[in-house]
């Protein structure tokens, strides 16, 4: 039969199976040659909190979805195009989000008898019609991959574990996307492992021919490449970016960095890519637990490295006691916050934005701090150098919110070179005659930094308030409400620092969307598709959340209706009206799942239907 | 290319490094009450610090909340004072990231035992290299009268107007347990005694703790009078020495024998014993240090003060920085253009 | 010389002298014999951070103030009417808040040039006419003293310790109040030390004698007693009606209590009352730190005890994560927090209220809680009952809020009787068959209480998301926005269920203040003053911050111009305007120091001028 | 006159106390990995409940945060999944308050000796009476595994890659060096001795401390195999049993000697040495358990397995109900209006 090649503008690919199917390996592997062969490619990784939750079950069902397309691709997609079903349970699960028409290659092993009782079936989805509204296609991956690999004495262990790579062969066909990044990385990984390497470039190409040559298959689908501008590219994780723009913040400010953190999901990552840059001459403490970690942070910022420390939830709420010190102290340090789904121990490996409120006014006494938001996975990179910026600039604690949406998730990546990133050389004192420790930069009002081993400006800082200039302890009534005041003030003055929003979309919108974190993409991808619509609708992502960006006032005051979409239930809008004295309308999704462009849109166009009935 | 901060604090020291004790007093009142056991800790190291030969701004005191949370403010050198509990972990930052400073931890008991209880004992396997002081008066004093982790059993304070029902903690006991490596005792009352051993402190490569009982005279007068107090000292306290037997006594009378693992006085003058049967103190043997530790609360023997034990083990800091070193000698300084490309890039033309 | 006996309607009378001069024994004692005596009282120990500041220094004073009146006394008095000055520094920090022709009793020693040299005073201000115009008595009090004791054969330093009671003295006869309870009190205290007691008694009596003879002290002043409703009452700080509060909920509880805390100042008293009622049945535990304070509260509440936990600013921060697992797993748990100056380690001696936005915000995740704070020391008494209440009925932990000043300052209480306060048995489950652990009370939405010990209900609960009503561990997106929703739910219907506010003074006025917390006394007496003038002003004060009492809504609405006086930055204004969409005007003093009377009125004043102007 | 909750446990128990180990297990899939460790402290645990004899709703398992975190739910009678290190926090609030229940706490090597360190070195000096386990696989599994303190010096971990630099705890010294009345280890290869070890955890009146080996095969997997693997085990390790001599390897071939304080390993076969010169061991003997404890990671010598020390001291929480009994004995149950009233009160009329 010959195959038709048929150009797509997007689509979503979702590989669903066991925790130990490999599914997370072949969705990255695919969106790596995807991303690299010229489409923009965005990711999300889902996966259970338990290590190695118990075979077949619904809860251990392990999947990871990537959109690609030709144009900018914002989200991870809200439906499913293609689904790669390795067995019942993910089947089950994930086939609500696939699209009607939408494609099944699912792998008859794994819908035997035990698979389906596991997955609470009562008859075999494969065989019973129920899946006749989708383009289903069963194959029996498991005996394929043992024909194949027949006679080459490859131990039925590893034989069985390539599988996935049949499934990845399979897309790759169907994408038309090159298999040569995969053959590349295995060769490095596997080096060791000939009987491994073997197995899977086999089943990789196995996959491949079989889609080729099977019927079942009916097109070959393709995109336009996608409008990148020119450059170096990679795919990049939140947590990955984080770590490289630690690093290289702390090269633009020509100091070290120092982090200190403990372990916990969604933000281990960074510590642990921070671990193995030993070699470009980076410390750091694996603390006993996050007062420590944030200590010895402000600890090595005390002696003039560039600090930071990194946490989820639970974590950064035992932070707070610390923050506050840094506060007061008026040290420079970078506390990155990956948010996941709470109260307490929560959903620990769900996004959610429900750290805001903490981030913004969880700590006793007034103790005012800048506070920042990435938009996107690569975004990360560029503010983590923005909370490093400010700490150094400001000598204050910044607290950058990420979420495990955006953690985990990946999306390509313009690697900046260095002469494009901004200095943030530090300004240590050189004048021990004209030295005061809280002596202030009349502009910024930092205040002075000289670090031990200064000779001739010995000092003594710390928790109690202090007087003006001299940081001596002082208890005195006058001077604790200015000292108050100047914290906050050395804050606020950060609003002419940083840049003004740009509203996109419809100026003349009544409807403005005001978003921030990790939304971006579905409230973007929202947006462009209603005004394409033609319906009028603006559109500001919130970067800096304290303190605002200087034209917000403005941008509020223009709009007469205002939606604000956050995975909480209503941090931002509550601030934002205490701040404006306008009431809002809130979208709050609080399901440890990240927005779908459709969630946006619908309560787009529920405002607007309703402010016509009104009207 | 030095970076900036190395570029800030490597300027060389001008002037002379033989300081005089006084050159270590800021132009501060000391704020602690007339009489307060702090005084005999702070007079030592600023007669000590000379010794040391370190420029006095390559010093750093860190400190956590309580009446010695204090004890920055009065040395003229880099000074920070944390928050309750946490100085030992501000210390473990700022010396592994800055591994050429002499950084000091000044605690009490609450501070260290009660709420930084688990910093200190991380410190202590980590073996950081820090010098800790902690001012052990077995009572919170600056919350004004509670009892503390190193309050005996019965004892009445404000917040045990019953008596105290814990154990108290045995420091030198818990600190060996932790896996440290420099473990010693002192008191108020013998300031000399408490010079030598910052000295040795200061002279040890890791983690190095010096409890010290400090007298509180307003919330825990007397707490260590009975061993402490003049006419009994000497009867009640034993000095450890490196390589010497334990004698004891006004007289030099007294001795103490280990009776299997158990410390025991024996007399040298009823001719039953001789300095020949006595324990001889060893710094290196971390068992005996552990036996020498648990005679802290028996009543049977005398109290040990001195050096329980002194052990050599690579300090953290020092690991880190040789892990540095050895990795960029063996796979060369990293390129930073090379960690963002990584192993996947592409290029868009 | 015949004295005359002048009626007041108020008075404010400040004990100062050196930390070791027993400035807050004579001013406790003042007070409890004047409060006994009729009048009302209101106290404010004021004394610094040090344990013992160098003797004669500045920052080494040690005060207590007390007003008392025949009327409703509400704060301790802006300005004061008699300054007992034990020393020129004393004189000197305190001297800037004497009314012009107020008296100042001096003790003439503590003027000597050591001590003068230690107040940074030129030339003695007893001597060199700058204070002519107060009403100036210099008395020698420590030769007074030592002829008074002479030959006794009492030691000298108790003769040098007995000071305060000469000055104790001199005051019961300027204000007419009786010597008894004292001589009662020293009668208790010193049994066993028949020296100090006769030392005291007989100095005191001195005291009262002198000024009785000595023309110097030309009036006696005296009240018409206070109309006090009719009852048994007692002077009390509100530390220590916390410490009875909790005692006196357990019993109407009906089930134990336990405390579990860590000591900081100004919240230790607490727990040092607490650690003295082993007689009342009561369990606490000292733990090594805040986080095993609350964690063992934590235990104990879900063994069935009413468990509490007390705690100043820092230690909040630390408790911070535990209380998102009391949110979580819906346990009752009362948290007191009695503020101080920050941020960080602050002004630990003292008041601010700027643990507000901790307090509603400051968590990871969605953790809604009920906060609630004191008006004043009585109040503290009925706010623990009502933080008690609400934990039971809720199943939530709810943090009462209050501070140094309140905590520490006393007033008279009317002792209730156990009748008198409300029921607050929990319901413990006793079904077996219809128990799961998140079934919850339709009206209240409160969840089952079954206890370890009662046999058939065992269940396990914990931090991670639980389904509905079952309590298992769930990460169903659905389940996970329910049970948020839920949470928040549960909090929001206690509106319900707290009395509706009144609003005091002039219901036509244009202009509303809101007051919450401590500074009541003072916003109280600035309307109430500015009501006799004629101003029209409204008050409502706030002690029920999460959630608001129903009706604030339509007040908030009703009133033009709205004034919120807070000591911080605009915490409440500002949660009051993001609820209520409506701009406020803030007055923010962050001093250390509670707002005085003229502070509010000045403002009050300031406001209404500018109105006009406008108009 | 009972209070609401004295009534509401003390309800007789209705029906058997006979239990069968499947009377503990709750109607829930067991979520660990195929072959982790943890089965093999669940199973024990399981089987020594019904010879406790008590009610299975006066028993509750608190856990903190791990893998070994999820114990509660495999066990059915009342259980606390609490926050990451605050396990013995908890338990310690629940058993004070309720003295009548029997209370157990699963924590994990991180849990109690990383960010839970303090609560367990006040818990082992407080002995609150609990009975603690504690899951040693040497990793942070849950979190996919980082290095934890008791990972060895050198351990390539997801967050070590260049090996972890820190020295580990040896949680029995820890837990000695803390005060901890009885410490034992067991690890999950032998199940019979587990349960005998919980068993006797059971029996003891205050903190009882259980460290398990178990290998997490997914992220430390073989940690332990170098002296429990079936081959090597009874040559690399050591069983302490009270008043027994310390003899080992396959053929009983083997002793352990003291040479002064230095345990070294003697052949019973060479004629070198008889039973009569092996150490015997004391339970009761904490200089002993020190020694014993510090042969943890000495190559030279077996790992001992089994119960290090185990002392009689009151329990904090009989303690604290003495002192409330005491109270009331000698003053008299306090009068609530009385309190109320205080010693300065008034009337007005
Ligand atoms: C987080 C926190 N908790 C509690 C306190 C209150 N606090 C200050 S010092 C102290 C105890 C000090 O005891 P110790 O360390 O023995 O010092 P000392 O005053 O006896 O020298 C306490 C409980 C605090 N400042 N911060
Ligand atoms: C406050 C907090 N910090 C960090 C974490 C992340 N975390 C969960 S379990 C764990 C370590 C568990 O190690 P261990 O106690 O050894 O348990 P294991 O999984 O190995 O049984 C960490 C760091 C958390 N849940 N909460
Ligand atoms: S209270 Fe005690 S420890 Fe504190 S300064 Fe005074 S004497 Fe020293
Ligand atoms: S990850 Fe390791 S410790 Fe956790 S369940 Fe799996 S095998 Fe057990
Ligand atoms: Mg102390
Ligand atoms: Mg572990």
């Amino acid at each position: 039969m010959e195959k038709e090649i048929v150009y797509l503008d997007e689509i979503t690919v979702r590989f669903a199976g066991d925790s130990g199917d490999g599914m997370q390996l072949a969705g990255k592997q695919f969106s790596n040659a995807s991303a690299s062969s010229g489409v923009d490619v965005n990711t999300f990784p889902d996966f259970p909190s338990e290590i190695r939750a118990p075979e077949g079950t619904l809860y251990g069902v392990s999947a990871f979805q990537i959109k690609l397309g030709s144009n900018s691709v914002n989200t991870h997609g809200d439906m499913i195009d293609v689904l790669v079903a390795m067995n019942a349970s993910s089947l089950k699960v994930n086939i609500g989000n696939l699209k009607a028409g939408g494609m099944i290659i699912a792998s008859t092993k794994g819908f035997d008898a035990r698979n389906l009782k596991l997955a609470k079936y009562d008859s075999n989805p494969l065989e019973d019609g129920s899946l006749s509204k989708f383009n289903l296609i069963p194959l029996d991956i498991e005996s394929i991959v043992k024909e194949e690999l027949k006679g080459s004495g490859i131990h039925p262990k590893i034989v069985r574990k390539s599988k996935n790579f049949f499934a990845l062969g399979l897309t790759y066909w169907l994408f038309n996307r090159p298999m040569e990044p995969t053959v590349k990385w295995l060769n490095t990984k596997f080096k060791s492992k000939a009987d491994v390497l073997e197995a899977n470039i086999r089943v990789l190409t196995a996959g491949w021919n079989y889609a080729l040559k099977n019927d079942a298959f009916k097109n070959q689908y393709n995109f336009q490449p996608a409008s990148f501008e020119k450059g170096t590219y990679r795919n990049i994780s939140g947590n990955h970016a984080v770590a490289l723009g630690l690093v290289v913040a702390s090269k633009k400010a020509n100091i070290p960095l120092f982090l200190g953190t403990y372990p916990i999901t969604p933000a281990t990552d960074i510590l642990q890519y921070i671990s193995g840059y030993k070699k470009y001459g980076i410390r750091h403490l694996q603390a006993e637990d996050e007062i420590a970690g944030i200590t010895s942070a402000i600890g090595a910022s005390y002696g003039g490295s560039l600090a930071a420390t990194t946490t989820s939830g639970p974590g950064l709420s035992l932070k707070i006691e610390a923050l506050g010190l840094a506060v007061i102290t008026e040290l420079p340090l970078v506390i990155i916050n990956v948010q996941r789904g709470g109260p307490s121990t929560g959903l620990p490996t769900k996004p959610e934005q429900s750290d805001l409120y903490q981030a913004m006014y969880g700590r006793h006494g007034e103790a005012p701090l800048p506070v920042i938001a990435a938009a996107s996975a690569a975004d990360c990179f560029d503010m983590t150098i923005e909370a490093s910026r400010l700490a150094l600039k400001y000598m204050t604690p910044v607290i950058l919110l990420t979420d495990g949406y955006i953690a985990q998730g990946t999306e390509p990546w313009k690697i900046p070179t260095m002469d494009e990133l901004p200095d943030l050389a530090p300004k240590f004192c050189d004048d021990p005659k004209n030295f005061a420790p809280y002596k202030r930069d009349p502009k910024t009002l930092a205040r002075m930094w000289a670090v031990p081993g200064m000779q001739g400006m010995e000092h003594r800082i710390g928790g109690l308030e202090k007087q003006d200039i001299t940081g001596v302890v002082n208890q005195d009534p006058d001077n604790h409400q200015k000292m108050v005041e100047l914290r906050q003030e050395k804050i606020d003055r950060i609003t002419n620092d940083i840049p003004k929003l740009e509203v996109m979309g419809n100026p003349e919108a009544e409807l403005l969307v005001i978003g921030w974190g990790s939304s971006y993409g579905a409230i973007k991808s929202a947006v462009d598709e209603k005004l394409k619509e033609g319906t009028k609708v603006a559109f500001v992502h919130l970067k800096h959340m304290n303190p605002f960006p200087s034209n917000l006032g403005e941008i509020v005051e223009k709009y007469d209706t205002i939606l604000v979409p956050e995975m909480n239930m209503g941090q931002l809008k509550n601030i934002l009206q205490a701040r404006f004295i306008k009431p809002m309308i809130g979208l709050n999704k609080v399901q440890g799942q990240p927005f779908k462009t459709s969630d946006i849109k619908f309560k787009i166009d529920e405002i607007l239907s309703q402010k016509e009935v009104v009207q | 290319m030095k970076n900036l901060l190395d570029e800030a604090i490597s300027r060389p020291h001008i002037g002379t490094l033989e300081y005089q004790p006084k050159d270590f007093k800021p132009d501060v009142d000391v704020r602690w009450c007339a009489g307060c056991g702090g005084f005999s800790i702070l007079s030592p190291v600023q007669r000590m610090m000379p010794d040391l030969g370190i420029p006095k701004e390559k010093i750093a005191f860190i400190s956590g909340i309580g009446c010695s949370g204090r004890f920055p403010y009065y040395m003229d050198v880099y000074g920070f004072h944390g928050i309750h509990g946490r100085a030992i972990a501000i210390a473990s930052g700022l010396k592994i990231s800055r591994p050429d400073l002499s950084v000091w931890v000044a605690t009490g008991d609450g501070d260290n035992m009660s709420i930084g209880g688990n910093h200190f004992i991380h410190g202590c396997r980590r073996n950081v290299d820090l010098n800790v002081i902690m001012f052990n008066n077995e009572v919170y004093s600056l919350t004004k009268g509670q009892y503390s982790p190193t309050s005996h059993k019965g004892q009445i304070t404000k917040s045990s107007p019953l008596g105290a029902l814990d154990e108290p903690f045995n420091p030198a006991a818990l600190a060996l347990g932790s896996g440290a490596t420099f473990v010693a005792r002192g008191f108020d009352k013998d300031r000399a005694h408490l010079q030598h051993l910052f000295k040795r402190a200061a002279e040890h490569k890791g983690f190095a703790f010096v409890e010290v009982y400090v007298n509180c005279n307003i919330f825990n007068d007397g707490a260590f009078d009975s061993f402490a107090k003049k006419d009994v000292r000497e009867d009640k306290t034993v000095m450890l020495e490196h390589g010497k037997p334990l004698i004891f006594g006004k007289e030099k009378d007294k001795g103490v024998k280990l009776d299997g693992f158990k410390p025991t006085v024996v007399s040298l003058t009823d001719g039953s014993h001789s300095v020949a049967d006595l324990l001889v103190h060893d710094e290196k043997d971390s068992t005996l240090a552990f036996i020498l530790g648990n005679m802290t609360y028996n009543p049977e023997v005398p109290r040990p003060l001195g050096i329980f034990q002194s052990l050599e083990r690579p300090s953290y800091d020092d690991s880190v920085q040789f892990q540095i070193d050895h990795e960029i000698e063996t796979k060369g300084a990293g390129s930073i253009s090379e960690l963002l490309k990584g192993k996947e890039s592409w290029e868009v033309k």
